[in-house]
């Protein structure tokens, strides 16, 4: 068909990361895996739950700001990101909220 | 070369290509003629093709669908059923139930118009990934066949929502290849839905920036919205039904320790929107109808355009209302309420506002006007009875009667199916470069709109003295509004049929429609019908927002302005584009 | 065809909530049909005002008007929230049940309504319950998800397996109505129905005792002394000789309560409880004319003072028609599966 | 602009930085529908576990979770050589990036065995949820032997859990089945994500072998492989915590587990 020509809306500025880098994020990971696990297999009681989910949070926001390069991801996909995550909190909260008040009053 | 630039009343969004003479047209190749072979249509990546794909098996299953509901309509002439044996009955309204929204409804408009349509408006020459554009069309028709293999082994008694246990423990019947069904349409419908958003966002022509984009795009924009994040919930869902049943372990089984309603939580998730994703696309239908009927601008275009954003996002948070009784949490149904009360809102603006957009225009009803005035008219009741259903208070009467069915069915039919009628008849020319008969066509559209009024009126009244759904025996005292009912469906299904054969028989008969036989403004009109294979001979360039019937010839005094409206023009179409982006202010400015 | 009141126009209001909720429901149609008519209006005259003339008829060029249309926002929205607003009210009046009020239960199964009373008389498919008293509902389901709704009341709530879930009522308006089965449950989910009547507290009194017919040919209330007496009566093989059958050996005691009996002797004696009660203790003290002396007597030992009073309610029920026949046992217990409604059974609902 | 103009672009796009942002958005796009699906089963997930914190305990500590331990550091290990993947795709250099490929599928491979021999020991444990009864008889207090009717998979979860020396003191073996149920269906569908990733691998495979990835602008497509990847090792991440870790476990423990899966002792 036409030729390449320019086009209006895209410029693609995205880089590669250096392999410094991607070292440094995989040691972090590391660092944080080893910390899930002893979390893990230790009895720090109730809140062992919350702990652990906590340090996979991290674990998998580091994992996807660097490896999955959010790190120089334009509005948009940061925004698909969003709403992922958006969603997903809705459908906890909502399906939750029944959960725990469900006991106070209902039909 | 500088194009040139027809007298217009009016004001496309781009130069029209010009109009080919009867000789070019004979040697004209487009999209249809390139390639007769079965393959070509089989292994075709082009978008119109797989739109005609999704025309044809559409059409079928909403046959199939209207056949199961014709036995029901049938059945419940008397009290005590017919036709039907109890069980068969069941399994009609579920087939009626399940095929009409996993094989239909869900899938038309955006299957065979975002398909066709969406990158025509945009002026791209193609989906963003026309081979997944392909695949989701044949992995519809894998789900499909599990839904018609089903129906051969006998069916399915569950209804469409499938409530946990009775489905999982208590039903012998098909459950799982259902499930499977729903399960890989669902992946279909993800597939296409993701499609049009890149497309959307990507593949945009110059100077076709967020400001000027169609509404049915927005439309279409906002229900893939909702297809990507509902469908997956409902697909894990149906999984973890289909374990239960097949494995015989607890789930949502109370008595294996599981709850029912967890169930309903997560299929409504999916299931509300779902509703949504039926509306939105027929909304965005009318819009352009509507406009170019009445050759006046949309009234408010930004708030039409948002009001679906708006329905897309607020649509996820209403999904407990259709569990008032179902034994929720009361703050939920609270809560739930409430935002059922805002999500109406944007519906009220959008009618509202096309109720403002045909006052003072010039307006003439050719067939999609009709459907879409019928659409104005049926959407608006479906609309209002909604709110009886919000409300907590009314629900508890209301709740699994008539009223139920009659609200859906004035918006999924009076609203969906109108709107996908008007659709289908404003785009027919462009799609097949024919034109349909008028008389018969306008007929159609009359005696399906007054059939529907008929139908579903009387079911407003059972519903309020308390029948209840689902129910192939009941109470005499219903049965003249039953009988109303069905007299109602039979005029309804001549409205239906009747396009089957003046549709056809255009192809053959019909007259050669032109580029753009309603005048219309869009970019698909710019361009011969049937379309080239890559839509547009060159790439066009859009100066104008969408809708400038009231405008003649804004193009010439563009071009009188001094500004140079041709293929090369991009630093100003450039320019333009990116002095336009930020001052939309819309989700991701691409 | 259809005589006019074979039609359902508007449903009757039997509870207060029933009233509550027509109110409501009439306030949404007024403004809805508002609303709706101001619509339909607009596009009506706008198709006739704005039909095209020629061809190229000029149209102004409108883009909107953002007052407009937050005002038509704004207005609806208003209407909307004092739904909600009132709607809650009432949705909450139907979940905050009424602490001491006495608690009727329902059991769904497929596909029949198993109700016990709050003095435990039991019945299926039909629920007797006092004008002008407020109950509470308890329900919960055997088998699949199941939804109790009696139109008559407005009102509706799912029983769900493996858990309750209860509403309450304040019948106001005697009268028998429907029940109907609202969430789909399977095959026979539309004869999954039943009658409520509604009585005046004193016939729901005497039907609590087993002594109220509410149907002809109906047994005792499952549950009631008079019940329990007629299980004794059968026991104890009362019947071998007081049988409805024509070589009866002692008189059929139908319809005998409140009249005077001729002894041997000519004595006259009233026919009540203390007879009765007599009469089973000490057969030989006045036998009744023209039949042998051959009943035996029932001491406490045999037949302790609850179960004669039992017995004594069950004789003081007895209409024409009812006494048992000689070999008669006592049934299966009402709510054994066998009892459930046939699904072939003829138009579900009807007429009263 | 770092995706150099050379290389080829489909008929419908204009140019190659368009190709290269869409195809991201595309994956991008997709990712959302994943993370809304195992949303989905999580959220019913969270509602039983915080119905029955006690049992799903119980599950969890009958899980084997030395092979969940070294399978976390094998699919971390995997997602970092699919990262280097992209920059020596972007490099132009061939062999490392088939190098790197096949690295990533041997690590996903090795994961995938692994977890095959985990659901292989959970069978012969009998730790699989069914609705078979079997007849028991027990001895009451007078020493009379009553025939009781127990499901099977309470038995085999109690000989396991007292294996474990773990409590069992109001633990319901019903809903420790239904942790089970989770426990096959979150990993199962992670499990399918993986075999899934690893044909797209293979195919990518196929495709440098080919020379396809001559063109250096075409980085872009082992890029979004790498996206989906991440995103099943995200998942993982996250199902390490609820499944395995939430029971009471100890390295001990966890090394012997390993130890007996591979047979060694």
């Amino acid at each position: 068909m036409s030729e390449p020509k320019e086009t209006i809306f895209e410029t693609d500025e995205h880089t590669v990361p250096s392999t410094a880098s991607t070292m440094t994020t995989f040691a972090i990971l590391l660092a944080l895996t080893a910390v899930a696990l002893t979390v893990g297999f230790s009895n720090v009681g109730p809140w062992k739950a919350l702990v652990s989910l906590l340090v996979a949070c991290t674990q998998a926001g580091v994992l996807a700001y660097f490896f999955m390069d959010l790190r120089q991801a334009d509005k948009l996909t940061w925004l698909t990101v969003g709403a992922a995550i958006f969603w997903t909190g809705l459908l906890f909260l909502f399906t939750l909220t029944d959960y725990l008040t469900r006991h106070m009053a209902a039909i | 070369m500088a194009a040139a630039i027809p007298d217009l009343t009016y004001t496309p969004q781009s130069i029209p290509a010009p109009e080919p003479t009867e000789a070019q047209e004979e040697a004209r190749v487009n999209y249809l003629n390139y390639d007769y072979t079965l393959m070509s249509w089989l292994l075709t990546v082009d978008h119109k093709r797989i739109g005609l794909l999704y025309l044809i098996f559409a059409s079928i299953f909403f046959t199939m669908g209207a056949f199961a509901v014709s036995l029901v309509r049938l059945n419940l002439l008397s009290p005590t059923g017919a036709i039907l044996e109890l069980d068969q009955y069941n399994k009609a309204f579920t087939a009626h139930g399940t095929i009409m929204i996993f094989l239909f409804l869900i899938p038309v408009i955006p299957g065979v118009l975002g398909n066709f349509i969406v990158p025509m408006m945009i002026g791209a020459k193609d989906m963003a990934f026309p081979k997944l554009n392909l695949l989701s069309w044949y992995v519809w028709m894998a789900g499909a066949m599990f839904f018609l293999w089903q129906l051969a082994v006998g069916g399915l008694d569950t209804g469409w929502t499938f409530y946990p246990p009775y489905s999982s423990k208590y039903s012998h019947t098909n459950l799982t290849y259902a499930g499977l069904g729903i399960f890989i349409t669902g992946f279909s419908s993800i597939l296409t839905a993701l499609n049009i958003i890149v497309t959307v966002h990507k593949m945009r022509c110059p100077g076709m920036t967020w400001g000027r984009l169609p509404l049915f795009v927005w439309a279409m924009y906002a229900t893939s919205i909702i297809q990507i994040l509902a469908t997956p919930v409902l697909a894990v869902t149906v999984t973890l039904l289909a374990v239960e049943k097949t494995l015989g372990v607890g789930i949502f089984d109370p008595s294996l320790g599981g709850d029912p309603l967890l169930f309903q939580h997560m299929f409504w998730f999916y299931s509300h929107p779902a509703v949504y994703i039926m509306i939105l696309p027929g909304m965005g239908v009318i819009s352009e109808v509507i406009t170019c009927f009445s050759r006046k601008n949309i009234f408010g275009y930004k708030a039409v355009a948002w009001s679906s954003v708006g329905i897309a996002v607020v649509g996820f948070l209403v999904w407990g209302h259709h569990m008032f009784l179902a034994g929720q949490g009361l703050y939920l149904s609270l809560v739930f309420s409430l935002i059922t009360m805002l999500v109406a809102v944007p519906s009220a603006i959008k009618v509202f506002n096309w109720t403002a957009t045909i006052y003072k225009g010039s307006i003439s009803f050719e067939a999609p006007m009709i459907y879409a005035l019928g659409f104005l008219f049926l959407f608006t009741i479906g609309g209002l009875t909604g709110l009886h259903l919000a409300t907590a208070g009314t629900d508890i009467h209301l709740h699994d009667t008539y009223f139920v069915i009659a609200h859906f069915h004035f918006t999924m039919v009076g609203g969906m199916l109108m709107a996908w009628l008007a659709g289908l008849h404003y785009w027919w020319p462009k799609m097949t470069g024919r034109m349909y008969s008028d008389f018969w066509s306008r007929l159609a559209a009359v005696l399906a709109i007054s059939g529907f009024f008929l139908t579903f009126i009387p079911q407003f009244i059972a519903g309020y003295n308390g029948m209840p759904r689902r129910y192939p025996n009941y109470n005499e005292s219903y049965q003249l509004w039953n009988i109303m009912s069905t007299a109602g469906a039979s005029i309804q299904g001549i409205g239906y049929t009747l396009p089957l054969f003046y549709l056809i028989a255009s192809l053959f008969v019909g007259k050669r429609a032109g580029s753009n036989p309603w005048r219309a403004t869009g970019l698909e009109w710019q361009t011969p019908s049937p379309p080239p294979m890559h839509n547009f001979d060159s790439i066009p360039i859009v100066y104008f927002a969408p809708y400038e019937y009231s405008i003649p010839n804004g193009l010439r005094a563009l071009a009188a302005s001094g500004m140079v409206l041709t293929e090369s023009d991009h630093a100003a179409a450039n320019g333009h584009a990116h002095g336009t982006h930020g001052t939309q202010g819309v989700p991701s400015g691409s | 065809m259809f005589a006019a009141q074979d039609i359902a126009l508007l449903p009757t209001a039997a509870s207060e909530f029933a009233k509550d909720s027509d109110l409501l429901f009439w306030y949404i149609n007024a403004v809805c049909t508002f609303g709706g008519a101001v619509v339909y209006l607009m596009i009506f005259a706008s198709c006739f005002a704005f039909a095209r003339r020629t061809p190229n008829d000029k149209t102004p060029r409108i883009l909107g008007s953002t007052k407009l249309e937050l005002a038509w926002s704004a207005v609806p929205m208003l209407f909307f929230l004092s739904f909600f607003v009132w709607g809650v009210k009432l949705y909450n009046d139907q979940v905050q049940v009424p602490p001491d009020a006495p608690e009727y239960f329902v059991a769904g199964k497929q596909w029949m309504w198993k109700v016990q009373h709050p003095d435990g008389q039991r019945e299926i498919n039909e629920l007797h319950v006092p004008v002008n008293t407020t109950m509470k509902i308890t329900g919960t389901s055997e088998d699949v998800i199941h939804d109790f709704g009696i139109p008559a009341f407005r009102s509706k709530f799912d029983v769900v397996p493996g858990r309750y879930t209860s509403t309450w009522y304040r019948p106001t308006k005697e009268g028998t109505y429907d029940i109907y089965c609202d969430q789909y449950c399977g095959q026979g989910h539309s004869q999954m129905i039943g009658k409520i009547h509604v009585l005046p507290q004193a016939d729901y009194l005497a039907w609590k005792e087993g002594t109220f017919k509410s149907k002809e040919g109906k047994y005792v209330t499952d549950g009631s002394p008079a019940w329990e007496g007629r299980k004794l009566f059968l026991k104890l093989q009362c019947n071998a000789c007081h049988n409805a059958e024509s070589q009866a050996r002692a008189p059929r005691l139908e319809g005998m309560f409140g009249t005077n009996r001729p002894l041997q002797g000519g004595r006259m004696v009233a026919f009540n409880e203390d007879y009765v009660r007599k009469s089973i203790r000490d057969p030989m003290a006045d036998v009744a004319d023209g039949w042998k002396p051959i009943m035996p007597a029932f001491p406490v030992s045999q037949v302790d003072e609850i179960e004669l009073r039992n017995l004594v309610t069950y004789i003081k029920s007895l209409k024409p028609g009812d006494l048992p026949t000689r070999t008669e046992k006592f049934p299966a217990p009402l709510g054994a599966p066998t009892a459930g409604p046939s699904l072939s059974a003829p138009t579900p609902g009807g007429k009263n | 602009m770092a995706a150099s103009t050379t290389g080829p672009v489909a008929h419908h796009f204009d140019n190659l930085a368009q190709q290269q942002t869409t195809v991201r958005m595309g994956m991008w796009v997709f990712l959302v529908t994943e993370v809304l699906f195992f949303g989905g089963i999580m959220c019913a997930y969270t509602v039983y576990r915080i119905w029955f914190p006690r049992d799903f305990e119980a599950g969890s500590a009958a899980l084997n979770v030395g092979i969940a331990t070294v399978n976390t550091f094998l699919l971390l290990t995997s997602s970092l050589t699919i990262t280097l993947g992209i920059r020596a795709a972007y490099a132009g250099n061939q062999k490392a990036l088939k190098g790197w490929l096949l690295a990533t599928i041997v690590l996903g491979s090795v994961f995938l065995g692994l977890k095959a021999r985990e659901y292989h020991l959970d069978y012969q444990e009998g730790l699989m949820p069914t609705s078979k009864k079997v007849v028991v008889y027990e001895k009451d207090d007078e020493g009379q032997e009553h025939a009781i009717e127990r499901s099977v998979f309470a038995i085999n979860v109690e000989r396991v859990l007292h294996e474990e020396k773990f409590d069992t003191a109001g633990v319901n073996t019903q809903r420790v089945q239904l942790f089970f149920i989770f426990y096959y269906a979150m990993t199962g569908l992670h499990v399918l994500h993986m075999v899934i990733g690893l044909g797209l691998l293979t195919w990518q495979l196929i495709l440098a072998q080919r020379g396809f990835f001559q063109h250096t602008s075409r980085y872009v497509y082992i890029e979004v492989m790498s996206l989906y990847w991440h995103f099943v090792d995200l998942v993982w991440i996250f199902l390490l915590p609820l499944l395995y870790l939430a029971g009471s476990h100890t390295f001990e423990q966890a090394i012997h587990q390993f130890q007996h899966a591979l047979g060694m002792h």
